[in-house]
């Protein structure tokens, strides 16, 4: 099965141009492919070599390098082995392409994404909210949004000060250790 | 520093206790009618968190809560007892507040979790309100992450308790202090915020207006007042 | 006093109207809502709104330390917590190579199938209930709780156990574990019995559940359905046999199928799925007293643990389906993204949907508990 | 009988009914318990929740109609009662009879549907046609026992019909005497107290209770007010249809209760039916049965 393997990925590398790919073990595939030829790499391993299932579409942010990895996991019921191909696309405008033609898991994966990170996806059915109906900040998974800074401005906390933690501190006891020093 | 074993556990002062009226009879009358509800709650059949797991196991053939009366019901109309289980998203903590003002009173609310009392593990979340307490008037905390089926049941029979001695009357500070509750929930969910339920008038027709019923918040509600429509959901014609 | 929003409103006439379901509503799994269009009571539009329980995990997960982390991700599925666990696991040994000892192993694979046993008889009880037949849920509910008590004893939490740590498991097993464990799964198979005559081969409940939410094969790997739904439609596909993790290449278990796709073939799956189980933990009862050695491997210090920079996919099957985590490290001490693939993210949503167009209203709550859509693992 | 009398019955009657039906409530729920292996409720748990639900501050009240429906579901009960016959009072039973009985025995859902169509709530609505149409159902069967039973007996006065049976006996009851009929009428029954397999109307996963979604405080009350009287009603019409009816009450409380008990223990096994289910098993097997067994009858 393992030999198959290898050589189709032979011939998509001879179809594609400027593709770069690792195998991270027998099962374990990374692809590293431009974002224009993302879709034609899917339909070549969804027609030719049987990864019909897509099992997820991951969005990660890399705000130094002013991007967005996308990363496809394609899985094959047949040589029982997990694509995952990345691709990076701008991070403004922040526009890509649907594969929902392609994979209809798509849908729920594109519309999480434009809703945690902002980035619109052509052609996707559906681009609404679903979670965060009632939330309008930025897309709170970009790394620029601290949530931290957030909850500290919109939300009240639980004062706790008991009697007799004052009483600790009237004699120069108390918490010496304050949450935010011991934050790593 | 004092040895932490050493400090004397401050008892917290018994509440006051609750006026009562001065014919004998309706004083028997009051005692029965308190019991009967300490010994009825019907909670509403709405999990809004991962502590709703430990519900089923303290409803059901083990822990038994049909023993201390204590039965699910399915729409806050026929509600006694909303248990806020767990951390309460914004989203979540919208649908509370409408269930909690559409329920009738006297009604009670536990917090179940530690979420409830200071937002717990998801202290950091932009997503979860952190204290219950500041949005509807709180009765009983059940801390615990999550509590197990037998905290529940004892948080459960304090209620009671409190319910069968007169003091678990949280639902009027909702009345009373309505400018308070009224002005978080604003905070939260914007100035345009308001519920189908008039919390003013029901106020006004229980007696129960103070100075703190009304203030800035309230103010700012009726300037913002839009007759409600019909509640309508917006479906989308789905392309397959 | 008169209800709140008492006015009279003049609708145009109409067969059709709208009605939701949930978030507050005892036909839905969680806290979730379900919006559809009827014409009588045929579904013509169904629409899932989700939200209600976000917390933003993933977002959690990065302001976290790697060893925090372990006490949120249970969170994330609350009925089936370990799988959660091992996953997350899994993936920080995958990207600091750890060779996690071989007792560790079997000890998380005993984990993983009492949770599944537990979340299988929760999801009977559930089903059973949207149908109005209430005692298979007192019953499935109660006889799970005697599996969180096993868990208890082990760990120390009923519900979230914050037991697999990267590297191996947090402490061995109690003295004569194994034995109750094995009284155990007896007194669980000594109620089978009573659940298929309450329950499974109930004529009245057969009726009700067939073909009530079919899909075919086609359109279940179309969707990308997982797990005991997608073997319900006569696929015997399974993440411990197709992408083995753990002990799972060495134990002898079938993956069970039906031929069905409705909702009673959902169920019996299920049920088949209980025995193998229950099948596999015996094979790890007797193999468990052979093996010796470490519970994990020696580990730097995790409040000071920077993980190597790369990514890891990893995947379990849980007892909703295939359950991934994608985890990627750039060498800090905190993860730099977690991405968690709930199975319930495509169940509860597209999935759902689709099935609920064309059904009637009394089997929406069925097919949303046959498909045991976990609505937290679509909210993270 | 003079007036004085016939008062004190008329009163004493439906209190009995209210407490016996109350005892049936506790009964129901502790069969249940003992089904789903628990505990079950004490003792006085009927009472505190009917206590509780009027003692509510809040009564919220969709207008007239809503609150006349929910008094016509109880008073068609509290009527019924006095047309039903025990050891000792007959009350109207021989002025009334078995079709004023009847007729008495459908003003409860009609009473419960207007005041549900007055609530708005689509959940409601869904319920009472529900509810509606399995009272057709369950009538068809019904009424085809009821006309066999009165042909039978060549009357319908309940208390003739009673005192015929006891005259011969344990063989002389209707069960014995007309068995088809007494299945057919265990069909209905089932339906007439909504038990599983037949609860199409209540449906909480379906439709968060159906006609009870918006009932709160005193209504609610008045619901469970009318199904207590709603399975004493059931317990003691089998009774004097088949059972013999009772000479006196050390033999009347246990063969109503058991009559009663059937239908609470199947409901605990069953999940429901669909609504056409329903309809297509109440009008095959029962039907069947009940006109086999007038065919018998006839003879």
């Amino acid at each position: 099965m393992d030999k198959n393997l290898n050589v189709w990925l032979d011939n998509l590398l001879q179809e594609i141009e400027g593709i770069k790919f690792r195998r991270k073990s027998t099962r374990r595939v990374r692809i590293d492919v431009a974002m224009d030829a993302l879709p034609t790499l899917l339909e070549l391993l969804q027609g030719r070599a049987s990864y019909v299932h897509l099992s997820a579409i991951t969005c990660v942010d890399w705000p130094d390098d002013g991007e967005f990895e996308l990363v496809y996991h394609v899985w094959s019921y047949e040589t029982q082995s997990l694509v995952s191909a990345h691709t990076r696309i701008p991070r403004d405008p922040g526009v890509y392409l649907s594969i929902y033609d392609l994979y209809e898991p798509a849908a729920f994966f594109e519309r999480d994404i434009h809703e945690m990170f902002g980035v619109f996806f052509e052609g996707s059915p559906d681009m609404e909210k679903f979670i965060l109906t009632e939330w309008d900040g930025p897309p709170p998974m970009r790394k620029e949004f601290d949530s931290e800074a957030f909850v500290n401005q919109q939300f009240e906390w639980q004062p706790y000060h008991p009697d007799w933690l004052k009483e600790l501190e009237e004699e120069g006891g108390g918490v010496t250790t304050r949450p935010e020093d011991i934050r790593w | 520093m004092k040895d932490i074993k050493k400090i004397e556990i401050i008892q917290r002062p018994p509440p006051p206790e609750p006026a009562r009226r001065t014919n004998p009879l309706a004083r028997v009358f009051d005692e029965l009618v308190r019991f009967c509800q300490s010994r009825s709650m019907f909670m509403l059949h709405y999990c809004t968190g991962c502590g709703a797991i430990e519900l089923p196991p303290a409803m059901t053939s083990r822990f038994d809560m049909e023993r201390l009366g204590i039965q699910p019901m399915v729409t806050p109309r026929q509600a006694d007892i909303l248990l806020v289980t767990g951390y309460v998203s914004v989203k979540t903590l919208k649908r509370i507040i409408l269930t909690y003002e559409q329920m009738p009173s006297p009604k009670y609310v536990i917090g179940i979790c530690s979420c409830t009392v200071n937002g717990g593990m998801y202290w950091q979340s932009y997503a979860t309100a952190k204290v219950l307490k500041d949005y509807i008037p709180v009765d009983v905390y059940i801390a615990g992450c999550m509590p197990r089926p037998e905290a529940v049941i004892s948080g459960l029979r304090a209620l009671m308790e409190d319910i069968r001695t007169g003091r678990g009357d949280a639902w009027k500070k909702y009345y009373q202090n309505y400018d308070f509750y009224l002005g978080n929930q604003q905070r939260l969910f914007g100035e345009k915020w308001q519920t189908p339920t008039d919390v003013i008038a029901e106020a006004h027709h229980y007696g129960m207006m103070t100075d703190q019923t009304l203030g800035e918040h309230t103010d700012l509600l009726e300037q913002n007042e839009v007759p409600l429509d019909a509640l309508r959901t917006r479906l989308k014609a789905r392309t397959e | 006093m008169r209800p709140e929003n008492y006015q009279a409103v003049n609708h145009p006439p109409s067969n059709e109207y709208e009605l939701n379901f949930g978030p507050n509503h005892p036909g839905i799994e969680g806290n979730y809502a379900f919006k559809v269009k009827l014409n009588g009571d045929r579904v013509l539009e169904a629409r899932a709104d989700g939200g209600y329980l976000h917390r933003g995990f993933e977002k959690l997960m990065e302001g976290r330390l790697w060893i925090q982390n372990i006490a949120l991700v249970p969170r994330i599925c609350v009925p089936d917590p370990v799988p959660m666990e091992v996953c997350y696991a899994l993936a920080i040994e995958e990207l600091c190579g750890l060779e996690v000892p071989e007792r560790a192993q079997w000890i998380r694979v005993m984990q993983l199938e009492m949770s599944r046993v537990a979340a299988h008889l929760f999801a009977f009880g559930g089903h059973a209930a949207t149908t109005g037949m209430y005692t298979p849920m007192f019953w499935g509910i109660a006889d799970r709780d005697l599996i969180l008590d096993r868990f208890e004893e082990l760990t120390g939490g009923r519900v979230y156990h914050i037991y697999n740590i990267p590297g191996g498991v947090r402490r061995d097993l109690p003295e004569g574990y194994l034995g109750r464990l094995s009284g155990l799964l007896d007194y669980l198979e000594s109620r089978l019995p009573d659940y298929d005559n309450l329950f499974f081969t109930n004529q009245v409940f057969v009726r009700r559940a067939r073909d009530v939410g079919t899909m075919t094969q086609a359109q279940a790997l179309k969707w990308g359905v997982t797990g005991p739904n997608l073997r319900a439609t006569g696929l015997a596909l399974d993440v411990r046999r197709d992408d083995p993790y753990l002990v799972y290449g060495r134990l002898e278990f079938d993956v069970p199928t039906e031929a069905g796709g409705d909702a009673l073939a959902r169920n019996l799956v299920r049920r088949s799925e209980l025995q193998q189980s229950i099948h596999i933990l015996r094979q790890v009862i007797d193999r468990l007293p052979e093996i010796d050695g470490p519970i994990r491997c020696p580990i730097p210090n995790p409040l000071a643990w920077n993980v190597p920079a790369g990514e890891a996919y990893t995947r379990v099957e849980s007892s909703k389906g295939e359950l991934a985590y994608y985890v990627v490290s750039t060498g800090g001490g905190k993860p730099y993204r977690v991405h968690v693939r709930g199975p319930s993210s495509m169940h509860a949503v597209q999935v759902l949907e689709r099935l609920a167009v064309g059904s009637r209203l009394e089997d929406i709550a069925q097919i949303m508990f046959s498909l045991d859509a976990c609505p937290p693992e679509v909210d993270r | 009988m003079s007036w004085q009398e016939l008062l004190l019955e008329l009163t004493l009657m439906p209190l009995l009914a209210f407490v016996i039906g109350l005892a049936m409530v506790l009964m129901m729920r502790r069969i249940a318990a003992q089904i789903q292996r628990r505990v079950g409720p004490p003792l006085l748990q009927p009472i505190y929740d009917i206590v509780k639900l009027y003692s509510k501050q809040t009564q919220i009240s969709h207008g007239f109609i809503h609150e006349l429906g929910i008094m016509m579901a109880v008073g068609g009960y509290i009527a019924a009662e006095a047309l039903l016959p025990v050891p000792g009072m007959d009350g109207l039973a021989d002025k009334g009879g078995l079709i004023t009985l009847i007729y008495f025995l459908m003003v409860p859902t009609l009473g419960m549907a207007l005041g549900v169509g007055q609530c708005a709530n689509p959940n409601g609505s869904i319920g009472i046609s529900r509810a509606l149409t399995a009272m057709l159902a369950y009538d068809i069967p019904f009424v085809i026992v009821v006309f066999g039973v009165a042909f039978h007996y060549q009357t319908t006065n309940l208390a003739e019909i009673a005192a015929i049976q006891q005259a011969h006996g344990v063989s002389g009851w209707g069960m014995m005497e007309m068995p088809l009929l007494a299945l057919a009428a265990l069909f209905a029954l089932q339906g007439m107290m909504g038990k599983q397999p037949f609860e199409v109307y209540i449906a909480p996963a379906e439709i968060a209770t159906g006609p009870m979604v918006e009932m709160s405080g005193k209504f609610m009350g008045g619901l469970f007010v009318m199904q207590s009287f709603q399975y004493y009603t059931a317990g003691v019409l089998y009774t004097i249809l088949f059972l013999g009816g009772g000479e006196n009450w050390l033999t009347f409380l246990p063969k109503i209760f058991a009559v009663v008990a059937i239908p609470m223990t199947i409901a605990m096994l069953f999940p429901r039916f669909r609504t056409e289910d329903l309809v297509r098993l109440m009008w095959k097997w029962p039907v069947m049965a009940g006109l086999l067994g007038l065919a018998f009858v006839m003879n």
